[in-house]
């Protein structure tokens, strides 16, 4: 019988190496999933590449990640924030690579991972800095850059609800890189509040099909989305 | 010279909207929008994070962490909303799909370039976020913005000179001073803060400016 | 107060005019806009292009128009049906254009019109006749050809229930181009079977949210979907 | 001899799918293959019109007309299904999310090339659906045919006659006399009918076959 939960954070990481490619969920701390890269952390895997829309908050997560040097490289949209410090600091000594793609192109890479998309022509980004020694192209005239997708080992992502299959629901604004990260890794993680019986959740609502992630764990007290705020 | 307030400027924004329109605020000044927009027209918010039909911050104590606008303030969902995850959420963007658009600017030249993510600063991190897709996206990008630096020079430029957020994607811009729409034929004045003559917001800007016909004549 | 239901299937039409691009979703009948196709053989308008997966089927819908010789060219995957004589008829006459697409790259390029991609690179069709003439490139060991957006001036589907907004959920397999269709007209009209009070679909479960509906066709007595088989 | 029944086929496809796997059977022949999949292994169905989870075909009188496989006959979906719209299901297909697709085929090349879209005869309306998408997608391509065509020629050639579906795509082969694998280093035979030796098997296929390790001894 298919069963996708692994009975802990550190056995959701298993074969995890050095020099991969992580991509980890959220926008801020909505979605972020707080075990998993807690995991990451004591698991010691360095070199790492991660992709995430941010570069840490604060002195938790991906930014405690941060300041363990863990990672080589990361590729966001946003890492400069108010509480970015451990990035900021690392960024200035340069010990770490910061690879910044719009937002819009960021998600789109992702997906176009997950969907088997070799490139694509998107119109953002055109005449910046950031498409700098990019390919671009005149199409109908508007004028567009390539854009290549990102491929990564590992996605650590959070949800709501999960079934054995992997079937996974999100809450609100948590699902932003969720869905579209758990098809662009040759492994997929999902930390859930809720473990639901097979055909508990709705077949039409069904968010991200259980053929996109390969581990659940259930963690049930999850202090960053507090009970009375459940819906 | 009698300056438009932030609340002025946000409320002849919002003035702009249609009934039914889909909107993105900005991070910042633009927030003010939506605290101005006419109670007889339904406006649908949207926050490229993954909701439309955002509704005004929650009642403290109600923040729900889950529920959040692109600045990562708490926020609300009016009955109505959908999430959606982000590649959806920027396919909107991207797509044409959004009616207006309105952003914060260091500066916008004569043909609409924007620049409004980055000073480009020796050793200033960059983050840019969604700003350069919210800026090709929607169909109508309008900037709200001070007129003048702190230093007294013109952010209306003839070329920017901070990193470009894209090119020629400005429609209109609303300052402090005036409402100024961004045309194939230049930069055309449609109003003007009371008591500022047009010769006057001519010389406070960096480009040339022309008279929409139907621009209130202005005491002198 | 924005409400976007139409009073009539001809209402829902208001705007086409000949020589449109009109998608039309469905897969086979599940998902065809039965009543918003009767009305576009009303209205007229002829030197069409349809997108459609098929090219009709029997003696209704969009069968009907072909065989009232109203569309130009049709763009579809799969035409050749055991039961599609009205376009069997017309193309070996000559008398209609069809642009073939494999499944996959007709989804595709509906989805990239509506999220504003100029081009992509896909695997599929690689090397067939289907790709000839087509631009191809080699990425990362693997080849691919280059495909072009597809947009519409009118998209009709049909989904399930709708809100005043315009907010969609579909039934069962009747979603299918449903949801990307919406996104790539100018004008999407969506015959619906359930009108609901706004705030009473589930915003997780939304699957189209309004900004990409136009226009709402209620329309209570839908025969293709028994009432006992609603869900 | 005795040749694999239809069904036999079908078995021996199921045999190889691993509890878990996620299986795409084609129209016509692999259909038979859902009839076969052991009792003891859980495998989940895709159908490329926007199910995962497809269950077998309802009982007469519960049939739904919303809930087909791409073959456009009814079906149904088991406790844990899902369903999404096309972008999404084919964005699984090419994506290389399927574990298996099993086809249908007129012709398989030496190199794995697969012809099973199209007859190119004149006239004849093409119609391709998801068969080339399936076709480069999916990580295990599995063929299901008949060795030979009714003419007696061997449907496993050098090089495709007819119009090509996917090219160097095919991973394994299930005909009604033998199972052979597509490697890179030719065609291996990996099991055989009942009373067919090698050689016999070889006399009636038009591309040279090696033996795997482990292939039985068959009576001469």
């Amino acid at each position: 019988m298919i069963d996708k939960r692994v009975a802990s954070a550190d056995a959701a990481l298993a074969g995890v190496t050095d020099a991969m490619t992580i991509m980890i969920g959220g926008f801020g701390n909505a979605g972020m999933p707080g075990d998993l890269i807690d995991a990451l952390i004591r698991h010691g895997a360095r070199d790492l590449t991660i992709v995430n829309n941010n570069a840490g908050n604060a002195d938790s997560g991906l930014a405690l990640l941060l300041k363990e040097r863990r990672v080589r490289k990361i590729i966001c949209s946003f890492p400069r924030q108010v509480d970015s410090w451990h990035f900021d600091k690392l960024y200035k000594e340069g010990a770490i690579e910061l690879e910044l793609v719009p937002q819009g192109n960021l998600a789109e890479r992702i997906r176009a991972a997950g969907a088997g998309i070799g490139g694509f022509f998107t119109p953002t980004g055109y005449g910046t800095q950031l498409a700098e020694g990019k390919e671009t192209r005149e199409i109908d005239g508007r004028q567009y850059v390539f854009e290549r997708p990102i491929h990564a080992d590992f996605a650590l992502i959070k949800a709501l609800r999960a079934d054995r299959w992997g079937n996974l629901t999100y809450r609100k604004t948590a699902r932003n890189f969720g869905p579209i990260m758990a098809s662009a890794a040759r492994c997929t993680v999902a930390q859930v509040q809720h473990f639901e019986p097979l055909g508990a959740l709705d077949p039409e609502a069904v968010v991200t099909p259980g053929i996109f992630v390969n581990r659940v764990l259930v963690v049930r007290s999850d202090v960053s989305t507090p009970a009375q705020a459940e819906a | 010279m009698s300056k438009f307030s932030r609340d002025e400027m946000a409320a002849r924004v919002a003035s702009d909207f249609p009934e039914g329109a889909y909107v993105n605020l900005g991070i910042g000044l633009p927030t003010l929008v939506a605290n101005h927009i006419p109670r007889d027209r339904e406006i649908i918010l949207h926050t490229e994070n993954g909701l439309l039909g955002m509704g005004p911050a929650p009642k403290p104590g109600q923040e729900d962490p889950d529920v959040i606008n692109a600045g990562k303030q708490p926020v609300t969902a009016l009955p109505g909303a959908s999430y959606f995850h982000h590649a959806d959420s920027f396919a909107m963007m991207r797509g044409g799909h959004l009616d207006f658009c309105v952003l914060g600017a260091f500066q916008v030249s004569a043909a609409g370039d924007l620049a409004n993510w980055h000073t480009g600063a020796p050793g200033a991190i960059p983050a840019v976020g969604g700003a350069m897709d919210l800026a090709i996206g929607a169909r109508n990008v309008y900037v709200m913005m001070e007129h003048l630096t702190k230093a007294g020079e013109s952010k209306i430029v003839p070329k920017c000179t901070y990193p470009l957020t894209a090119v020629g994607c400005v429609s209109r811009i609303f300052t402090d001073l005036a409402v100024i729409d961004v045309t194939p034929r230049g930069l055309v004045v449609v109003d003007i803060a009371d008591g500022l003559s047009f010769d006057e917001l001519q010389q406070l800007t960096g480009v040339p400016l022309a008279r929409a016909a139907n621009l209130a004549p202005t005491t002198p």
